[in-house]
């Protein structure tokens, strides 16, 4: 019932934002902050790891389009790794599938990212 | 409430009120996951009814101001799951809830991309009032 | 109710309805689990609690006719999960529970052993009622 | 939500009931039913295999203790594999390990029914 996040640094200028968990109005403040202080450290690519996500709402979709919309200021990204089909299914729906990169693979997605 | 979304007389009712908090919408989540669970629901429509159900919450926490309660009321029969989100309380932004276009409409989007028939209502004294159904596939 | 199970008054209240059936009391349960979920309980005390509430559902089935619901709800804060399990109706053996050797009161003797504080009431024409307390540990 | 049954033939006299699940008022009518049919077939020494088994409640017990009385009219038993910490302790709680065998293993427990 609770989020876990891990921030790690990868190869190049990305990092990789790993998130565990439910990602709902309750957990996403945590991962607002967590994007937010790396993007205050001035990095603006990033990877955030879905995979091991079970659940996202529309407050976790505002989270990432919120990093989203800042890194772009600085000719950054966000890409993100995503398998669960339900949650693939949210960004369809939602029509963010097509302003975030969706991968397959956290290597994929930071191959895209530099 | 239209003829459409008006429930079956008899159906099973459940009903679950929760603190109006953040923290106990995972309550609400887990409660309708196991009453959607009963009908002869697929996997992805119990999932489709749980993120319905948890965006009518977060709506409800985010729009109405206070320590009211929601109050969720579920009917169910063989054929649908009705299922109807309220909550008291004044608005915190007065002003009607399609006119937004800023990403907290985004939970009141989904629902209705997720359920066969919605019909939602804010009112800036009354709170928020959301009912919803999903048919079950035959 | 005695002064010792008198919840906290700024308690979060969840309450629930669920129709007096037994494939309902699963729901029961998934709910009673989330709750407890959000006290400091381990994963022992939460299993503790589940069991309890559903055996008090089961009993209140069993013992009440009619097809009244079941109502139960919780108070909590930090230091304890207080729930009350009530159903209304007409008890279908006239006789107090505590009489019975059968394995009929195995249920109610379970929910003394799991929880803290227990009080049961069964009443020939208002039906069954038990409040219970689980303390978190400090 | 609801309750698996598997019933198998083992070497000597024994049947292997396979429980997965959760057994409560709603299931346990039929774990009764499966274990009632067996009875009636002249079976008398059963081995219940609660592994999968993820809940048990007062009405899972009551029908655990039925099919031992009826086993025990003819000189049968029932002997229980259960690894669960959680179903361990209502055994223990009720005080039901003293009257049934409760095993490790299904081989153990069929060791023990010959
Ligand atoms: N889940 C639901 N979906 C659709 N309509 C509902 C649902 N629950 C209740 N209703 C309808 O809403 C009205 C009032 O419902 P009810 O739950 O009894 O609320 P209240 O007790 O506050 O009046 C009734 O017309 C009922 O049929
Ligand atoms: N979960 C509980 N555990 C212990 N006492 C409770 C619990 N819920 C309610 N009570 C007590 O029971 C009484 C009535 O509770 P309430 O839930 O308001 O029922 P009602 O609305 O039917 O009167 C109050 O004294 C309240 O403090």
């Amino acid at each position: 019932m609770d989020i876990k996040i891990n921030v790690r640094e990868a190869p190049g200028d990305a990092y990789v934002v790993e998130l565990s968990g439910e990602i709902d109005v309750y957990t996403s403040p945590k991962v607002k902050e967590a994007i937010g202080e790396l993007i205050d450290r001035g990095v603006y690519y990033l990877v955030i790891n879905l995979e091991k996500v079970r659940y996202i709402d529309s407050t976790g979709l505002g989270v990432l389009i919120g990093g989203l919309k800042r890194v772009r200021e600085y000719g950054g990204a966000v890409n993100l790794v995503c398998n669960n089909p339900q949650i693939k299914k949210i960004f369809d729906i939602t029509g963010l599938v097509k302003i975030f990169g969706i991968f397959e693979s956290e290597d994929a997605a930071l191959k895209a990212s530099v | 409430m239209t003829q459409a979304v008006e429930p079956h007389d008899l159906a099973d009712v459940v009903e679950l009120s929760i603190p109006g908090k953040a923290e106990w919408v995972a309550v609400a989540r887990l409660a309708i996951s196991a009453v959607a669970s009963r009908l002869k629901f697929s996997i992805e429509d119990i999932e489709d009814v749980r993120l319905a159900v948890a965006e009518a919450c977060t709506d409800a926490i985010q729009r109405a101001s206070g320590d009211a309660q929601i109050d969720i009321s579920c009917r169910s029969d063989e054929r649908a799951l009705h299922v109807r989100i309220r909550r008291q309380g004044t608005m915190i932004k007065n002003e009607s809830p399609e006119s937004e276009d800023s990403v907290g409409n985004l939970g009141i989007f989904l629902v209705r991309a997720l359920m066969d028939e919605v019909e939602y209502s804010v009112h800036p004294e009354r709170g928020t009032d959301l009912a919803m159904v999903k048919y079950v596939e035959v």
